[in-house]
């Protein structure tokens, strides 16, 4: 007898079948005409300037650690929730203060600004009104 | 059960579970998908006062099987710079993220791949599959837009599965299981036993429930359409600046593996929300294997019921795709962080209060 | 190596009727690069828009040329422009196809004289299939332009030929 | 609102001898000569002076005047020598709503304009465009670069009266 | 904090209202015009591919003339005197073999600037726009109906012509004044 | 974060959905951040100018139309005014009141191209294609007219090419009448959705006063809060006979001159040309169009700069004479191309996805940028 898991298991390796197999068949039949240009990377026409790999932005792993930390915490109400109807009001506290802390968490770190995307305030073009007289070498 | 039933046929274990696992792919998925795309042409055309696929059979009814066998003979380019193994797994999980999904989704009483007790939260857990592929299909590219666009989609993807949990928490509050089968099995009866208004019973606190509960649908909705980069949520892929987001450099049939991955998840989503709030598979008005006393009909209206629900939601996605602009990234977290979150927060703690009582 | 790219010596029924379905999956799933270069755009874009419906045959713009199976060279193709169009056309996956719609992609146009900076047909940098005249032509023009590609999509053949 | 030539007269007691003369035989438009080399001067003066204003650039236009004789080299191609190339300016004044036409001539073989782009900025780009098309050369000017025409092309500025267009463009054939 | 709960209202509301604009659409018939099976009516001043009812040209080449893009080009003969080159609808005699006539509608910018001058009106824009190729060339087209065969004949006939009408004056001019004169001439 | 990430340069375009033709931006980010945007342009340079000295002043007019392709009969108007201010000729008024019908026509068009591939660029679909299909009308009335669909070569130096179609009034009030509601239906759908709102609004702020010194003119001067019309402010044709209303930018959803505002100054400017094509079809008088059509156009030794109000702002035709039939130098000065050069202040500090919806909220044809 396969558990319930195991079903799954099956689920899995026939997607995994079905798609290779459809990659795999589709090379039955289509073309294949590699040229310079076509192994370029696309980028609207244009030569790419630098590789795309560069240091990203660290925000993308701030909104990861809250989320893992929510996760986490989410993880520890599930049981919490299954359960707590048998200890009433009491059961209902645990949990409840458990949610105020993370709460409060949370509250904090919109105080914080840790939830803002970054989005610096652009500041609307300001007139220069004075010319600069810098002399700015002319190509030719 | 299905499973019981063929198991005893073949006397394998194995033979029964690959069988349960290719019936939904071949008699649901795959037709649905080509039903879904072709109709989601056909719905945003007659909103935009046009027509849609009308050359190849009835109003263009083969239109998706062109396209399918369109792709299969494209080349599949494979760009020089890219980071080929991790480029050629990305369709792969992609797929198996969203198909692994369909295994704890009860299609009717008698027919679900695998009876979790743990289902709405492997449904969950296994929808991450898809910000590995993104990030990956993405990373892999080697090219600005798909990075890009898959940084936005794993950061969208993940902060919104935040509230998806809170809600589910709220049901599991309510009804004290994660089953979905046990969860769909509780709502029978009527439409009034549904969990959107306030679950199967008629004491008080049912109808304290519905407001929460429909708040809980609407932040559910909407965190699935952010999960499966729907608009307004489609940043990932937003074609007006990221050309075609993650799968910019993909083609032929890794294409149309991630094409196919989106519409199957789309129907994942709808019909995970419609067994959390909308009695599953079941029907809203009592069955009529019952009123005339043919049991064997039963499962069938129940795949019917199911298949109307998920399309209606389906239908719904669509519609708001066909009518909203799209967010900006930084908005797209506000409504996630700022309102959703928040307010499901609220939610859960009201609907504790209410279950109380 | 796919069946694509193979000729087969001799006819026969399997590969004529094989040929016939992939033929017609081809021609009526024309996925067209979302792209426009001038005036012709427009009209390319109102043949996209309700009353023309380019979805009635089967064309989506999709952006990425990896996806799309036809450019439509609408308008006029400068130099400065000319190398980009080549490079965007052979980024397009095989099968692909080109329409050159109106004048100016077709011979420079009203441009052929004295347009110092416009390349004279954008036949001299990719093949095309189509052209389409008219300047620019009515969105029917190129209807009736992706018709007769279809046309010519439907007699391709597996089979080589016997001259 | 002031005609041109009280802005003329005004223009003459400050600047003098930059400002060369008032055309007004014409029969539509007048405008005024200034010396390419103060015309930045002249400008910054229009746009701050309170009495004339000048806050908008309608236009500024490169001209191959074409004036000079025409010389055929030993190819047969003709030449054009001894011409001038010309920058038009059409200035407005948005508060007092007059308008001004000036213009500054410099010679073909050299060709230099002082740059208005910091007085307005979107002199900035016409002045690329007249480099680019007709050939001057905009000093001070904080980005002279081709605008229109590709950065690497080599025959010269197109508007020019004897221009001759290449043969091959990076392998293409450019005539038809 | 209100402004918070009208964000959220605001943004509901809105949705709301678009989605029933788009609901509603659903049902609105569709505008398309399902170009080949049904074909609009054109209006009559309708631009399209021009047409030279090349009986009444008379080779003037007032249309080329106007022509900005010059895709029209017109080669003419002259007619002997003792041919009849036939007369146009409106009367007019002839007096010119138009040994071509081509029109390169790749290059045409159809802008109806060669209709306005012709002085017979035989060149005029027809609504016929269904007319895309394979190949480049064949959109020029030739609208003499005369064979190039008939053409070369018709050139050889003048220059002959031509030669004759010299030599005849060659011959005068011989006959009238001293042959020193004439080949100083030459 | 003290941390900086590394620049990124990233190219949009040519080939770019949403970069309205052919313009390259290559765009430095920080992240999601811009740094700078640098428009390069000339992907679409048509030689105009080189055309213009090489042909007469009648042939002119149809390259005159591929420039602003969105706009074709505006700015036929446009070089129509200037040579005949050359010639120094007066047109009778019946061309003059067809001119108006006709240039407001094409502004609303051309609005509506504006204000649905701005829905496009901020990502609804739907509003595009409703707007299309409103501009497949007027479209329809132009054909009548003078039988194109895009490019029209009906304005001619002294006179139109035809006359108006019998049936074209007629059909021009029903259209009135179409449009009105949708205008209202397109509101509905696209300007006062919240959505749309929080993209657009606080982006892309222009103030006036550097707006006038970049030579920004029409609809994003106007939304930056400056009534400034040539219509009114330096009237030509008839236009000082009717009555209408200059719409500014208020500031309704953020503050005055962001995209928001620029955007709905088109919505409103559309109910203005309304107004004026309803007054001009009441007073159309009768006569004949094609009288002072002068036989030959050769103007005298001389130069012009002459501008209207284009839909996209204002255009200036620059034309020299030298008293042969063909001008010596025509110089276009199209507000595209001058609109296009404020990106960069613009777009600095905003997100990838602000460049684009500034990008739409200025407007741009590339056409008229490169000529």
């Amino acid at each position: 007898m396969l558990t319930d898991f195991g079903r799954i298991l099956v689920f899995m390796v026939v997607s995994v079948i079905f798609v290779i197999g459809a990659i795999l068949a589709a090379k039955l039949v289509r073309p294949s005409r590699p040229s310079k240009e076509k192994l370029m990377t696309y980028e609207c026409g244009e030569d790419t300037i630098g590789s795309p790999w560069v240091k990203f932005n660290l925000r993308f792993y701030v909104v990861a650690l809250i989320f893992l930390i929510f996760d986490v915490e989410i993880v520890l109400l599930i049981p919490w929730a299954l359960v707590y109807k048998e200890f009433g009001l009491q059961g209902f506290l645990i949990g409840g203060i458990f949610l105020f802390l993370l709460g409060l968490g949370m509250a904090y770190e919109w105080r914080k600004g840790d939830l803002e995307w970054i989005r610096p305030k652009p500041v609307p073009p300001v007139l220069k009104k004075e010319p600069s007289t810098v002399k700015v070498e002319v190509q030719a | 059960m299905t499973y019981d039933f063929f198991s005893k046929l073949f006397g394998s274990d194995l033979i029964a579970a690959l069988i349960q696992s290719l019936l939904p792919l071949f008699i649901f998925i795959l037709p649905y998908a080509l039903f879904a795309v072709w109709w989601e042409r056909k719905v945003s055309a007659h909103m935009q006062d046009r027509l849609g696929p009308m050359r190849v059979g009835w109003h263009g009814a083969l239109q998706t099987i062109a396209d399918i066998l369109k792709l299969f003979q494209k080349e599949d380019i494979v760009a020089s710079s890219i980071d080929k193994p991790l480029f050629n797994i990305a369709p792969v999980l992609m797929f198996v993220g969203t198909y692994a999904a369909f295994a704890a989704i009860p299609f009717s009483s008698v027919f679900i791949g695998s009876n979790l007790d743990l289902g709405v939260f492997f449904i969950v857990a296994v929808s991450g599959f898809s910000v590995a592929a993104i990030l990956m299909a993405g990373w892999a590219s080697d090219n600005k837009y798909s990075l890009i666009g898959a940084m936005r989609s794993a950061a969208q993807i993940i902060s919104y599965e935040i509230p998806t949990i809170l809600v589910i928490i709220t049901i599991v509050m309510v009804t004290g299981t994660l089953n979905l089968t046990t969860l769909s099995e509780m709502q029978t009866g009527h439409f009034w036993n549904w969990m959107i208004l306030g679950g199967p019973g008629s004491s008080l606190s049912k109808f304290l429930l519905i407001p929460s509960m429909i708040l809980g649908f609407g932040i559910i909705y909407i965190s699935t359409l952010a999960e499966v980069n729907r608009t307004p949520f489609d940043i990932p892929e937003a074609e007006s600046e990221l050309v075609a987001g993650y799968h910019t450099e993909y083609s032929g049939m890794k294409f149309a593996m991630f094409f196919l991955a989106e519409y199957a998840n789309m129907l994942a989503v709808s019909s995970v929300v419609a067994a959390l709030f909308f009695g599953g598979y079941q029907s809203p008005c009592g069955y009529l294997g019952n009123l005339i006393g043919l049991k064997w009909l039963i499962p069938i209206e129940q795949i019917f019921w199911f298949t109307a629900k998920g399309l209606f939601f389906v239908f719904v996605q669509m519609w708001l795709r066909w009518t909203l602009p799209r967010l900006r990234v930084d908005q797209l977290m506000n409504t996630c962080w700022k309102y959703l979150i928040p307010l499901a927060f609220v939610n859960l703690i009201i609907i504790g209060l209410i279950t109380l009582i | 190596m796919g069946l694509l790219d193979k000729q087969f010596a001799k006819e026969s029924i399997v590969v004529t009727s094989l040929e016939d379905l992939l033929n017609w999956s081809r021609l009526s799933s024309l996925w067209q690069v979302g792209f426009g270069l001038a005036c012709c755009a427009i009209e390319m874009m109102a043949t996209s828009a309700s009353h023309y419906d380019f979805d009635r045959f089967g064309v989506i713009p999709r952006n990425s040329p990896r996806q799309a199976d036809i450019i439509i060279i609408s308008g006029t193709v400068t130099l400065k422009m000319a190398t980009r169009i080549k490079r965007i056309y052979e980024q397009m996956a095989d099968p692909k196809y080109v329409i050159s719609m109106g004048s100016c992609s077709n011979s420079g146009g009203p441009y052929w004289e004295h347009g110092y900076h416009v390349l004279k047909g954008v036949d001299r940098v990719i093949p095309v299939d189509v052209y389409v005249p008219g300047c620019p032509p009515r969105p029917e023009a190129l209807l009736e332009g992706l018709l007769k590609l279809q046309e010519k999509i439907r007699n391709e053949s597996l089979v080589k030929k016997t001259a | 609102m002031k005609n041109i030539q009280e802005i003329f007269d005004i223009l003459k007691e400050k600047f003098g001898d930059s400002i060369l003369e008032l055309l007004t035989t014409l029969p539509v438009e007048s405008f005024i000569t200034i010396a390419p080399k103060k015309i930045n001067e002249v400008c910054l003066f229009m746009r701050d002076n309170e009495e004339l204003k000048f806050n908008s650039l309608m236009c500024l236009s490169g001209v191959d005047d074409a004036n000079g004789k025409q010389v055929k080299d030993e190819n047969g191609a003709v030449k054009i020598e001894g011409s001038t190339l010309s920058v038009y300016y059409h200035l407005e004044s948005t508060e007092f709503r007059h308008k001004v036409t000036l213009k500054s001539s410099a010679p073909k073989e050299n060709p230099e304009v002082e740059s208005v782009a910091l007085i307005w900025h979107h002199a900035d780009w016409h002045e690329r465009e007249a480099w680019d098309l007709v050939g001057i050369k905009f000093l001070n000017h904080p980005d002279l670069r081709r605008i229109l025409m590709p950065y690497d092309w080599e025959a010269g500025h197109p508007l020019q009266k004897d221009y001759k267009n290449p043969e091959f463009y990076h392998g293409m054939k450019v005539p038809y | 904090m209100i402004q918070y709960f009208k964000n959220i209202y605001s943004a509901i509301a809105t949705i709301f209202i678009g989605m029933k604009i788009t609901f509603k659409h659903l049902f609105v018939p569709a505008v398309t015009i399902q170009y080949p099976d049904v074909k609009p009516k054109l209006p009559d001043r309708e631009r399209n591919r021009l047409y030279v009812n090349f009986d009444d040209c008379i080779g003037c080449d007032q249309c080329a003339r106007a022509c900005p893009v010059e895709c029209i080009t017109v080669d003419t003969v002259k007619g002997l005197p003792t041919e009849d080159l036939g007369k146009t609808s409106q009367g007019k005699k002839k007096a010119l073999w138009v040994t071509s006539f081509t029109i390169d509608f790749a290059k045409c910018c159809y802008c109806q600037l060669c209709v306005f001058p012709c002085p017979t009106e035989c060149i005029y824009m027809t609504d016929i726009y269904e007319f895309s190729e394979y190949e480049r060339s064949n959109l020029i087209y030739n609208f003499s109906i005369l064979t190039p065969k008939e053409a070369e004949e018709k050139k050889a006939n003048y220059a002959r012509f031509e030669a004759e009408k010299a030599a005849e004056k060659a011959a005068k001019a011989a006959a009238a004044t001293p042959p020193a004169n004439a080949s100083k001439e030459q | 974060m003290a941390l900086k990430t590394e620049h990124m340069t990233l190219n949009m375009g040519p080939q770019h959905p949403s970069t309205h033709g052919v313009l390259r931006l290559e765009v430095e980010l920080e992240g999601e951040i811009i740094k700078s945007v640098q428009p390069h342009i000339g992907y679409l340079h048509r030689c105009f100018e080189k055309h213009a000295e090489a042909m007469t002043y009648p042939q002119v007019i149809p390259y005159v139309d591929r420039m602003d392709y969105l706009a074709a009969m505006y700015n036929e108007f446009g070089y129509a005014v200037a040579v005949e201010k050359l010639l120094g000729i007066q047109v009778p008024e019946r061309v003059e009141y067809i001119r108006v019908i006709m240039g407001e026509f094409q502004r609303i068009a051309s609005h509506l191209v504006a204000v649905g591939t701005y829905g496009l660029d901020i990502g609804a679909f739907t509003p595009f294609l409703f707007c299309f299909r409103d501009r497949e009308r007027i479209i329809n009335l132009f054909e009548m007219t003078c039988g194109a669909r895009m490019l029209y070569n009906y304005i001619w130096v002294g006179g139109l090419s035809h006359d108006l179609h019998p049936d074209f009034v007629r059909n021009a009030k029903e259209f009135v009448s179409y449009f009105k509601p949708k205008v209202k239906e397109l509101n509905d759908l696209l300007s006062y959705n919240r959505i749309f709102i929080d993209r657009t609004a606080n982006v892309g702020i222009l103030p006036l006063e550097t707006a006038i010194n970049y030579g920004i003119s029409g609809p994003n001067l106007r939304g930056s809060g400056f009534e400034w019309d040539i219509r009114k402010d330096d009237t030509y044709s008839v236009y000082n006979k009717f009555d209408f209303d200059i719409p500014v930018g208020k500031g309704l959803q953020g503050t005055v001159g962001d995209c928001w505002d620029r955007y709905y100054i088109r919505i409103q400017e559309m109910g203005e040309s309304l107004k004026i094509i309803e007054q001009a079809l009441e007073q159309l008088p009768e006569g004949d169009v094609t009288s002072a059509i002068p036989k030959r156009i050769k103007p005298p030794v001389g130069q012009v700069y002459s501008r209207v109000e284009n839909p996209k702002g204002e255009l200036g035709y620059f034309i020299i004479s030298n008293g042969s039939p063909n001008p010596f130098r025509v110089k276009v000065k199209g507000p595209s191309f001058v609109h296009l050069g404020i990106m960069n202040e613009l777009c600095k500090g905003h997100m990838i996805a602000d460049v684009i919806a500034i990008l739409g909220s200025i407007d741009i044809v590339l056409g008229e940028v490169d000529r």
